[in-house]
């Protein structure tokens, strides 16, 4: 996959782009959740945001630039090195009423406040009838050579954790219109944005419409019939990509399903179309032992199993860390032709 | 004051019949001997604060008003239970008494409570937050993160270090080898005071001074109440491995003792006088630990409480009453 | 399940235990974990412990009661109330050739140490060539009404973490032998005990005999010709209740497979069970979404489809953390009676 | 001494130059300006001890006899450097040269040195570990959790808290409300001093006394080196939150010209023999620069490395050869 494709691929993905009545706006993923922040931030004074850097510098990315000299210290709070206290701070505020947003510089660094999200916040609701509406978000993702420790993907570390919703957006609309619904969900949303789309995907996106996407709906993002790939975040495009080919090449059409949300998981839009397609191909970023897709898996035997005309199959990174340098990196993460080549091997099946 | 002192000491006692009766359920770590130190700390707040216990501060719940009843139904596990038995102890909420549960790991507590601090300062209100924290469980990492948080944003918040001299079964020096426990503060920058935590009315003063202090926006404040826990870790816990005479000299120096004699030698109260006191303790644990008893344990569906807002836990697919004519049915191709 | 059947069931259980030559002794899962590291210990110098209150007071389940006089505190070392230094300790310990073990109070207070053990521990041999032997245990599942944090099962948050070994003994035998090799292992092990066996199992276990079970291979604890159980820890006497109930009640043969160690997992021994079988029902402690099964069901797609009969299934528990109150707990827990049920339904199918 | 700061100094400035040339993989966090505490602590060390960089220490790497042409391997993320382009950076440990490499997660690595120490001691070896802790790093739970354990078990260990001023783009009294940060070392009850971070022989001095200290079984000691972070957090930050002032100052002494200033003022070294060491750094560099070039990236299939003992991680079944072939071959029912 190279840059150039993932952009016309998403200028070219979503119908509802082209519909916009009023003007329109080239966004990129990132101004995206720029936007949707801000606009929180704007319309309600309960949303704050606290992180590393996230004042002065504007966070590493540069997505909250500005934020302080608009909203003040006292709702854009740079913190000290302690994701731990960083999400704790998010909680407890939370259980007052306001929306927290806590930024995780990277999102591997989610796991020092592992015991805080897995114990506190997911289960505070639970044990004690208390909510606790907080949004933690964080870049996450391979391909953009960072090593071990700046690229992962941290879903399935939550996967088993009741009281936890899970966002992956792949869009720049869903970047938004997810972030905006994560921030005014009652119950702690994990939002995993993906760095290397920040600035490679780019949609024309409508200026006076408020974009909301609901949790727990998946986008088909294109339709077919002959095969479903279940995917989300950067894989999206490699999927894509991979129908595209296979389309072209072999007059097969592929359906993609983007998840968007991961739990809760939108398993009739996933069973639906399992059953007129008839394969799944399940496709993520993170390793494959363990993975999300085993759940995805689980579920579609569960419910469409008379329909199943070929194994459900994945395609997945290596069961190693995110190696650095960019030809291992490259290996480790599935690609495009490996899709290709799943998707056929299951359509001969 | 006097009053809660009893009522803990007592509600305490209550319970360890109870859990040797089979009543409570799991464990139970109790604080006798430590009453003086959460009763005189929780004492200093105002209504509209906020206070988070750590793992046996019953005297502080107490002291900020939640009903002991409340407490033997959680101990007992009950349905009426402020967390309708889905978690125990003082593993509660409650926002209407100011009240943060703390979690199992240690420490987790002071960090959320600081957003509790954090949502007081943005809404533009002078309230306060106290909060415990054991000598084992300052050497979390959450506890460092927390306080050092909370330090820098200058929070309106105190921390007891109740220094005990033990957590669990590992002695305070193998928690850490500071030679005074108020050297913590240092590495904080936050003012510090030492208490002597069996001495009511001197944790009661210096934490009232450190929640003005907190309250006037000047931040956290430590202090350490130097004081004993007098039970095993957990009534399993014989603590076979603490010295007698250890437990001697402090058993000498028991807070409710003291501060009874004090309340008699100063002439502010008459023995006749605390006597009803605690004979009206006595009476309402005695009707509170029968109206627990006769409360109903939770119907087993009350375990299907939604994680989040509005989520139905389903039946599991083994147990709906259609399980075997659906055999065929949700699967099978058309 | 009641007690005295978890008993007879466990002794019963292994064919191994009447065959031993020597002497037997009767020895409980608390007692086989506590003999392994004794053993360890007493034979291999580079062996210690360390974790919070295993020395003087011997670990809150007095498993180490003894040990602090015996070996020293050079090598039973309580520390502070800190996880993430502890496994830390174990880790660079392990750099330098000992073989530590690392407790847990409690295994849900493996959640402090989440970072250590997934992004140092795990991935070390991958970044550097340098192993880090150690073991790092402790007490995990339901059953004895301990509330949500002292009650869980983790195994999922690590599911997913490539550099990691996984294991969770349900017989006496296991727990011991798992736990020798575990300890010998060069790599981190993760090893679950489940606190409700501890005392509830009882085996006669042979004196002479050196007890070591290989990491990766499961054990057929049950064989069976119509349904395969695939299970692991305390679930295992459920499996087994279950299937004595279908026998006599139904004279279907359901066939146990226990699967001893979670990653690497024995991959070929269940697909050898399920292409015999053509049925496979999943059973864990842990909540349904985002579980371990979904690995397993994953596998078994992949490699048996053909020989399915009828769609994978899963029996788990709730997908909410664990409740305090007994009726609570119990509902849910998976019941022996789920088990029944849901092998009744995929024998009907 | 002098000859590794300059090789620190020289080896940065190459980086810098590749990375603007695209070589560098990644980005740089580079520790110009630093280079007299991370040299003048790596140089108190003798053969066996074992050191933790955080993540600009460079000089102490190069000091401990780390290979120039190593790190740049590392760096360019080549096949032959010490991870094989499987990490990036400082992040090696090597034990034949007593380095252990720490992750990306700030503070782990205190913790896991501690397990170093640790096995110093079981051993019986009087050796003794040294590791860095920036004043944010400081900040996490993890160095907190690693340094009390540390303290509380006298374990040989010297920590260097640089203090620079920064993490990242956060100033480091939005860190920690401390008024020097020497008063970290209060909290765990370990012996601690301040330094001129620029000042090598300072520097040198005071590591010194405290491993000679941590080798004699007399436990941890905590250094404050005040110095400046120069450069912007990475290569990618212009750093334009730091006041040009506060740049400036720091500049005019700089650690190297101070000690060259100081060499030839004292008589032990003159400007020639200064340049002729620099100018031997300068060419090995550049020599270690241009075979570094010329070395070959990673072969893609090295992404297969084990992650345990012995593992084979296989080729992705969508990459087998046989892949189409395989179609109904593998899961078809006999
Ligand atoms: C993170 C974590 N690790 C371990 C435990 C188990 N544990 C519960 S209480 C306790 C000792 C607490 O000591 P301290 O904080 O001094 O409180 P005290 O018991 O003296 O009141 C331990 C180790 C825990 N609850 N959390
Ligand atoms: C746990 C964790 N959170 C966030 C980061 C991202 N990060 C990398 S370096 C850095 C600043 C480090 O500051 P300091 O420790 O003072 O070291 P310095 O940069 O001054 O050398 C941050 C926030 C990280 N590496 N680890
Ligand atoms: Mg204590
Ligand atoms: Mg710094």
């Amino acid at each position: 996959m190279n840059d150039s494709t993932v952009e016309s691929v998403a200028q070219n993905r979503s119908p509802e782009d082209q519909e916009a009545e009023g003007g329109t706006k080239e966004t990129t993923y990132l101004e995206a959740i720029r936007e949707a922040m801000w606009e929180e931030m704007t319309t309600d004074p309960t949303v704050f945001l606290l992180g590393e850097d996230v004042g002065t510098y504007g966070g590493a990315f540069k997505i909250t630039e500005g934020f302080l000299d608009e909203f003040g210290p006292e709702r854009i709070i740079d913190t000290p090195i302690s994701e731990a206290a960083i999400v704790g701070a998010a909680i407890g505020a939370a259980h007052m009423g306001f929306k927290p947003i806590a930024e995780m510089q990277f999102i591997d660094f989610i796991a020092p406040a592992f015991d805080m999200i897995v114990n506190f916040a997911a289960k505070v609701r639970y044990r004690t009838g208390v909510g606790a509406p907080l949004v933690i978000r964080g870049p996450c993702g391979g391909g953009a050579h960072a090593g071990p420790f700046h690229s992962q993907n941290v879903e399935s570390y939550f996967a088993n954790v009741a009281g936890l919703k899970m966002v992956a957006p792949a869009t720049a609309r869903d970047a938004k219109g997810l972030l905006r619904a994560a921030i005014r969900d009652p119950d702690p949303v994990l939002y995993f944005e993906h760095k290397y789309l920040y600035r490679r995907i780019k949609e024309q996106l409508p200026i006076d419409e408020e974009i909301i996407v609901p949790l727990g709906s998946a986008r088909t993002h294109r339709p077919g019939s002959d095969l479903t790939i279940v995917t989300y975040g950067a894989m999206v495009y490699k999927a894509d990509e991979a129908a595209s080919r296979i389309s072209e090449e072999d007059g097969a059409e592929l359906e993609v399903v983007d998840l968007r949300t991961l739990r809760p998981l939108d398993t009739s839009t996933i069973v639906e179309s399992v059953k007129r397609t008839g394969r799944v191909l399940i496709v993520h970023e993170a390793p494959r032992f363990g993975g999300f897709a085993g759940e995805i898996a689980s579920q579609i035997c569960e419910e469409a199993f008379e329909w199943l005309d070929a194994p459900i199959r994945r395609v997945t990174a290596l069961d190693t860390p995110v190696p650095f340098s960019p030809p291992l990196e490259e290996y480790y993460l599935p690609q495009t032709a490996d899709i290709v080549d799943a998707a056929r091997w299951m359509l001969a099946y | 004051m006097f009053r809660f002192l009893v009522l803990s000491r007592g509600l305490e006692e209550r319970l360890e019949d109870l859990l040797k009766q089979g009543q409570v359920v799991g464990d139970l770590y109790d604080g006798r001997g430590q009453e003086a130190t959460v009763v005189g700390s929780a004492f200093a707040l105002e209504e509209g604060d906020w206070l988070a216990p750590s793992l046996r501060e019953m005297g502080a719940l107490l002291t900020r008003g939640l009903d002991p009843r409340m407490l033997l139904l959680q101990y007992l596990a009950r349905e009426g239970s402020p967390s309708a038995g889905r978690d125990k102890a003082h593993h509660l909420t409650m926002p209407h008494l100011g009240l943060l549960g703390p979690i199992g790991p240690l420490g987790a507590h002071l960090c959320v409570l600081n957003g509790v601090a954090l949502a007081f300062r943005m809404r533009g209100e002078r309230r306060v937050c106290l909060t415990y924290l054991g000598d084992g469980a300052s050497r979390t990492g959450a506890a460092h993160e927390g306080l050092n948080l909370a330090a820098v944003q200058r929070l309106p918040l105190v921390v007891i270090l109740i220094h005990n001299r033990w957590a669990f079964a590992t002695r305070s020096d193998q928690q850490a080898a500071v030679a005074d426990w108020i050297d913590v503060a240092a590495a904080y920058g936050v003012p510090a005071a030492s208490v002597d935590g069996n001495d009511v009315l001197h944790v009661y003063d210096e934490t009232r001074r450190a929640v003005d202090r907190a309250r006037r926006g000047e931040g956290v404040t430590l202090i350490v109440a130097e004081t004993y826990r007098m039970r095993g870790h957990a009534q399993h816990d014989a603590q076979e491995y603490v010295p007698e005479e250890e437990l001697h000299e402090w058993r000498a120096r028991d807070p409710i003792d003291l501060f009874e004699r004090y309340l008699i030698d100063s002439g502010f109260e008459s023995r006749p006088s605390l006597a009803v006191v605690k004979e009206a303790v006595r009476r309402e644990l005695a009707a509170a630990v029968e109206e627990a008893l006769s409360a109903p344990m939770p119907e087993p569906e009350g375990a299907r409480f939604g994680t989040v807002e509005g989520e139905e836990i389903p039946v599991p697919w083994t147990r709906r009453e259609a399980v075997y004519e659906d055999v065929h049915q949700p699967t099978l191709r058309p």
